[in-house]
């Protein structure tokens, strides 16, 4: 199984004929996933790497059958797209995008659940199932087929933590980038739900950040809610107060979203959490044991 | 983006929020002119984009002209956490009998816009958030409703007892919910909200804050920024497609990505060093950027060592490689580097390096190691 | 049973001290029903008919548990009453209110789908269950306890049906009126269903009118989901195309929305028409005796 | 309430859609300066409240100086369905290869607001309706959405296959759209919507309806409104709290109640009679109420017997009564009246009647039958 992305995804690329959009079409492709269409309103007609380009995603749904869409237009647009990804009928919508308005956002949050669509992002890197579907753009060559779901506020962290694991021989079920905005899509509850339905997941890596509550949060569903062994790192303990470190998530002010009390809630809870990245595997070694 | 009191109440007032009668000036004949205007007693009140003001001393009742004049040559000039005071804002003195605290901001666990209210107005409500978190009522707001008659009169009735009071408010709140909105705000906040002993309901200061991603669309409040040196650097650096954060160490950091940006701060300190400053060279990989990076850890004086951590996503190794070759020969660099690059071309990347004999290390750990014992070697 | 509104109805009276919000709740308390509560923002502490007024729906649902709403509060404020009650988690509100502009019934019915709040109305006389309860302006004294579920857009047709049925020894189960605006709440099919599945209704009155496409909607879905005997009436045979007659939904235009078309829809699928009112009762006890 | 076409497109104009240049004219004075204006060839248009102008020979193309006094001389006074043309469009002829329909109406299966669109333009859009009703496209705007850029844009390559077309059309529905919510439409059209020669996406034609119930909150519509003579009684009624329309039979009904009323006019009929006017009381009983009404039903000269047809519920039917004796005491009434009362208090309200002889029925068909025996005794 797996979750969110599989053998079964039928992407559509919103903003395909982009610099991005093309780039990044091409890497998933080559990694295997299932690009059935692109969209670009007025480029109808043409292909992109084969891939057959629509005016609109419903048209491409129409035609292809796609189920998944990733987003790679300019911010100011990407909220639109999302919305029109969901009226289409998506179900998943992955938004690459970075810079979108956080009201836009809200709003277009408020859709997707009246729609019943489900959405990573925005500002994210996105999603893979290893060996069966990239939907982002992760450096595909260091994931490795395995058991350990991972979730992640970062990028290029999650790429060094993932290396970590696949050097260390443990493989992934799906690593979700789930970006790092004020208000984003599929949260870390969303996704620790979903890691502990998946029978092909044994244990799961949460990285998170400094700033918001959000970790806090993930510790207390997984008290409440995961059986699984969970695992987790976070990044800025060493952030000074108040400083915007790149993401607008990560924003400590007023003593609350610090690194420290992050940890203190994964701990209290039972889940270990890695000083340093290269103990990571290690801890999860020792999870999955017990 | 923050602005001033000053600004943030004029846009209250333009939506017909009632603010007090207040002049802004810059030095004391204007202060005096402005008591004339507005009578006495006076507020003197520091405009700086920062918090703690009155702990500092920025704001002063006065009741004489001379005492107004007192006031304002104490407030201009002052530092208060770093900023210079350069405006102050004269308002009338209002007599008031009540203060609360409301507030709008971002809430990503309801995904929505949420309102807070507070009747213990007033104080720092950090404070209030910690000692008595219950005093503080949180509304989140529908996004497809918006602040809708009965919600805004839903808040008022929580906070104030007297019909009269209520309709007031109900009427503010409605009104500060749609400069959220339309200013695409962060933060909207009044501290206090006052009842004068006239029964009016009145914001007697005033906080707001911006979405940097939709400042695209509101020019109007662009035009209001008045970023202090080390944010025009770092504005500077975002033009040049860079994340810069300045802090006080002597390791100089350039990294690909936010999270891996901390995490490598992190691992400094761990092992004892101090980094100098955040830096996130972003996900594309032009070599101009890597030149733009080098430039800005070089204009820090304080950069004794510069440490480079890559992991290559979309970022290309060889590409980075190529940029620090550049930046090397067009520029004077009589610090030591030591680079770490890993993932995408990694491989060609350390190739080019090690053509110019640049030390490279394979993990984080080391990296942030040797950085220190040569940080340690410089002093 | 019934439907919609029963002895476990406990009601709020949004507007209770209006003129004919107090009036109307001295008639329904005098009938029985359960009024726990009344709103009237500025009043609260009062009472109305020695029921306890408040200054929200939400401190009113809080202190007396109220599931049931009814609105009688001027036009320009009712579609924000709706919004407060179905904030407030009522589950049935019933808005008498005349004259709401229809973009706020718009933006409220959408809130209503999402919080899953049923709204009758706005613009309707309400409902009454028989000796049980009633939420609305309905003359009480002819309606008797019986089998027959009737639904109505208009409201004084709806009585003089309803004392016909009652004089010809026919009861009901629940009589509703769902008014005759452009955007109403539960509508025709809605109200179909409930009486469906509403084991104390055997036989189903719809009284349609001119205008719009509602009473071909019901017939089709009469068609397809209803098992019990259903007779209708439609008012406005004669009425002159392009004119207006008093409900905003009653307007004839371009050749649709004729009586003689909805009778004609009846008709095809087995739904017997009175051309006179005087007419339904042995129609209506003839569907019952097949 | 409806609008004029120069009325509508003035709004239109005021969003910023294209629409032909065209100047309002009273006379052919203003004919004259305005072909001045504007240029050869002018498009002469009756301006009235009503459709089917075109039928009528209310629309004529000029191409002279002449000719476009010709046919504003021949236009100005036209009846048209029973309105007199006091006021005629001259818009500046344009050139076009291509017709849409576009329009915006409320939708009570969805509970909102529609958006329909049909490459069949410039034709009466009831026929195509009527005979080809695929050719019309419906979109429902999600209301919590509104008309998003996606959702113009889908619409838009639904009926234009050029890019540069689709893109001046979604702006254009985006805007109808807002006018629709901003200013409580209940309909908004354009048919014509051209491709002008140049390539240009254009109004040519503007229609308006708006929503009766939301005219207090949009007193710059309300300005506009021009009643017949006809709809001022109309308008007279509602403002006593009465809903009147006149037909064109001889039997004057007052009846509480929409629905009833219709179903009084329909027994009317069944029974071979024919109604004067359907009138609704509604549902409050204030005897001057039916004093107006019987005021109203009196001034029709075509009136012969005047039916009573109440069913108390929230009208009380003794409050009828008394207001219907008031009125015989205060104004002369010289014809019969039958009158049936039933529901709440009307054994009161039969008994007031009783005792000024006065006849009443006890059914609905009855007093249908009565007042057609007494309206043939008339004759």
């Amino acid at each position: 199984m797996s979750i969110l992305v599989n053998k079964n995804t039928k992407l559509v690329v919103q903003g395909i004929t982009g610099r991005d959009g093309s780039f990044h079409t091409g890497k998933m492709k080559a990694y295997g996933t299932n690009i059935v269409a692109g969209v670009s309103p007025g480029k109808g007609g043409q292909f992109v790497h084969e891939i057959p380009v629509f005016n609109t995603v419903e048209e491409a749904v129409k035609k292809t059958g796609a189920n998944t869409s990733i987003i790679m237009v300019p911010a100011p647009l990407a909220a639109d797209a999302i919305l029109e990804a969901a009226d289409a009928g998506i179900e998943l919508v992955v938004c690459i995008s970075e810079g979108v308005p956080t009201l836009d956002m809200i709003k277009a949050n408020s859709y997707l659940k009246k729609k019943g669509t489900k959405l990573i992002g925005a500002n994210c890197p996105g999603l893979i199932t290893p060996e069966e579907s990239l939907v982002g753009i992760l450096p595909a060559n260091i994931f490795k087929k395995g058991n350990v779901g991972l979730m992640s506020r970062s990028g290029t962290l999650t790429y060094l933590m993932v290396s970590l694991l696949t050097s260390n021989g443990l493989g992934q079920s799906t690593c979700v980038g789930i970006g790092g905005d004020p208000v984003a899509g599929l949260y870390y509850q969303d996704l620790l739900q979903m890691f502990e339905d998946d029978p092909e997941t044994e244990a799961i890596v949460l990285i998170g950040e400094i700033g918001g509550d959000a970790e806090e949060r993930a510790a207390q569903y997984i008290k409440e809610h995961i059986t699984k062994p969970v695992v987790a790192f976070i990044a800025g303990q060493t952030a000074p107060p108040g400083k915007r470190m790149g993401h607008a998530g990560a924003i400590i002010s007023s003593g609350s979203g610090t690194a420290e009390e992050k940890i203190t809630a994964f701990e209290a809870v039972g889940v270990p959490v890695a000083r340093r990245p290269v103990e990571l595997p290690d801890l999860l070694k020792k999870q999955m044991k017990k | 983006m923050k602005i001033h009191e000053y600004q943030s109440k004029e846009i209250f007032s333009n939506y017909s929020i009632p603010v007090t009668n207040e002049v802004l000036c810059y030095n004391v004949d204007e202060v005096k002119a402005a008591v004339h205007k507005l009578g006495l007693p006076v507020v003197i009140k520091a405009q700086v984009l920062t918090g703690g003001r009155g702990k500092a001393g920025g704001v002063k009742l006065a009741k004489t002209a001379e005492a107004a004049v007192e006031a304002a040559n104490n407030i201009l000039g002052m530092d208060i956490k770093g900023y210079t005071v350069e405006k102050i804002l004269v308002a009338q003195g209002v007599k008031f009998n009540k203060e609360f605290y409301v507030g709008l901001t971002i809430d990503r666990n309801t995904k929505s816009v949420i309102f807070m209210g507070s009747k213990e107005g007033g104080v720092e409500i950090e404070e209030v958030a910690k000692d008595n978190p219950e005093a503080i009522l949180k509304f989140p707001i529908d996004p497809d409703l918006g602040m809708t008659p009965f919600m805004a009169r839903k808040i008022a009735f929580a906070l104030f007892d007297d019909f009269q009071l209520v309709k007031q408010a109900s009427d503010i709140f409605q009104k500060l919910y749609k400069i959220f909105l339309e200013k695409d705000a962060s933060l909207v906040e009044i501290n206090p909200l006052v009842v004068t002993d006239e029964g009016k309901v009145m914001a007697l200061d005033g906080k707001m804050n911006f979405d940097d991603n939709a400042l695209y669309r509101q020019s109007d409040i662009e035009l209001l920024n008045e970023p202090t040196e080390d944010e025009r650097k770092e504005l500077a650096a975002k033009e040049s497609g860079l994340t810069y954060i300045r802090l006080d160490g002597s390791i100089g950091c350039m990294v690909n990505g936010a999270g891996l940006a901390m995490a490598t701060m992190d691992i400094i300190k761990y092992f004892g060093g101090n980094p100098a400053n955040f830096l996130d060279i972003g996900g594309s990989s032009s070599p101009q950027k890597v030149i733009d990076a080098m430039t800005l850890l070089l204009s820090d004086k304080n950069v004794k060592v510069i440490m480079i951590n890559i992991f290559g996503g979309i970022t290309r190794c060889d590409d980075v490689a190529r940029g620090l070759i550049t930046a090397l020969d067009e520029m004077k660099v009589d610090i030591p580097i030591v680079i770490r690059l890993s993932g995408t071309n990694a491989e060609e990347g350390l190739k080019i390096i090690s053509e110019r004999n640049l030390p490279t290390v394979n993990s984080l750990s080391e990296a942030a190691q040797e950085a220190i014992r040569l940080c340690k070697a410089c002093n």
